[in-house]
């Protein structure tokens, strides 16, 4: 997390420092419950070279949308206790609202387009979780993302 | 041609196989992959509505074009976060 | 920061762990930048008691209106260099659309209410920052507050 | 009746201290004090409709009552954050 912040909050070599007021981060962690399920564990599956792709594909986006937003996040893969953290989002810009709204577009999209499967292991057997159909050229879902992000 | 097909989630659950290697004959598009497959593994046919795809490592749609040697991968709705 | 995470995402003793899934944090830190000026440092002076109270206030507001989430928040006062932290606000909630909220609704109303004021020493002078009217029963600015953190 | 006034960012500036007591005659408001201060540093009186104001460290109105001993705080626009 420390990481992402640097990333982004981070200025060009030269530049004078701390362009960038305001930092918002997200953090996704296991629950222990899910729709009325007690959760034991989390497994992540990525298609890697895809979501590498993907991720390139929201930080364009979030470059067109917000051109003074930095944003950086990671999606970890594998299995993953409760309370641990799956998806981290860091996004940084001179004034909040652009800040808020990165980030919380950045985790819409990593959530609609992110070639990325939950299988829910909990008390009692395991379920694949399926989300959104992923089409990263969907204008529509990239909208929803938007209007989520209230900007 | 020969393709490479990659299988996600439960799609792979399903078919008992995260890659398989086929042939598909003439004009193969990423849907006459998918028809092959779904014909192999009916299991899988219910997706149709709901899956989506790559081709080498990058978005596709099913009207994609296919080459030989192409790796096509078969996504079922995502859920990461 | 991980005090303030450890502080909302950690479950009550004998409670199963991890109900808290999202978790959104909001940093605040000092610009190089401000309306034109080169700002060398910020000077924070705040009337404590008042702003405990103050941030009392805030905390009961966001358990009204967001039950499921938990907020912990911090302002530092004194002297603070170019990129120091001046405020942090962390929110957990078992969903990210309450953690967003929340997150955004206390640095909103933090800058509305909370007795702190900045002086801004730029190249060439200084200036004390004047921003809102700080009223924590006008129900027109927690609206305000409300409407910004889009919940 | 005696209170404490304390001044804040900008008013403390404008008025030379950030604490002063001051005796206060008959049935005295926040508002009162603020006049007497007024008058005293009319540098501060622009901020008549911008000032508010904590009585004993808790948010207060103009129109609030003041007794002996009474800490009576004056805040500018705050700027936190």
């Amino acid at each position: 997390m420390a990481e992402l912040i640097r990333l982004v909050s981070g200025d060009e070599p030269g530049e004078p420092p701390a362009g960038h007021g305001a930092i918002v981060t997200f953090i996704g962690t296991v629950r222990g419950e899910n729709q009325g399920r007690k959760v034991v564990r989390l497994e992540y599956e990525a298609y890697e070279p895809l979501a590498l792709r993907a991720f390139g594909v929201i930080a364009d986006e979030v470059r067109n949308r917000w051109p003074s937003a930095r944003v950086a996040f990671h999606h970890r893969t594998g299995s993953l206790a409760l309370g641990e953290a799956s998806v981290m989002v860091v996004a940084a810009s001179p004034h909040r609202a652009e800040a808020f709204s990165a980030c919380r577009y950045v985790i819409e999209r990593v959530k609609q387009i992110a070639p990325v499967w939950k299988r829910e292991f909990f008390e009692g057997g395991d379920v694949w979780i399926e989300g959104a159909a992923a089409d990263a050229s969907d204008e529509a879902s990239s909208e929803e993302a938007y209007r989520r992000a209230c900007e | 041609m020969r393709i490479t097909i990659r299988l996600f989630g439960r799609l792979h659950d399903l078919a008992g196989a995260t890659e398989l290697v086929r042939e598909l004959a003439g004009a193969a598009t990423v849907a006459t992959a998918w028809t092959v497959l779904a014909e192999e593994f009916p299991a899988i046919a219910p997706y149709a509505r709901s899956v989506s795809a790559a081709v080498n490592a990058d978005f596709a749609k099913m009207t994609t074009p296919l080459a030989d040697g192409d790796e096509v991968a078969f996504l079922p709705p995502v859920s990461g976060g």
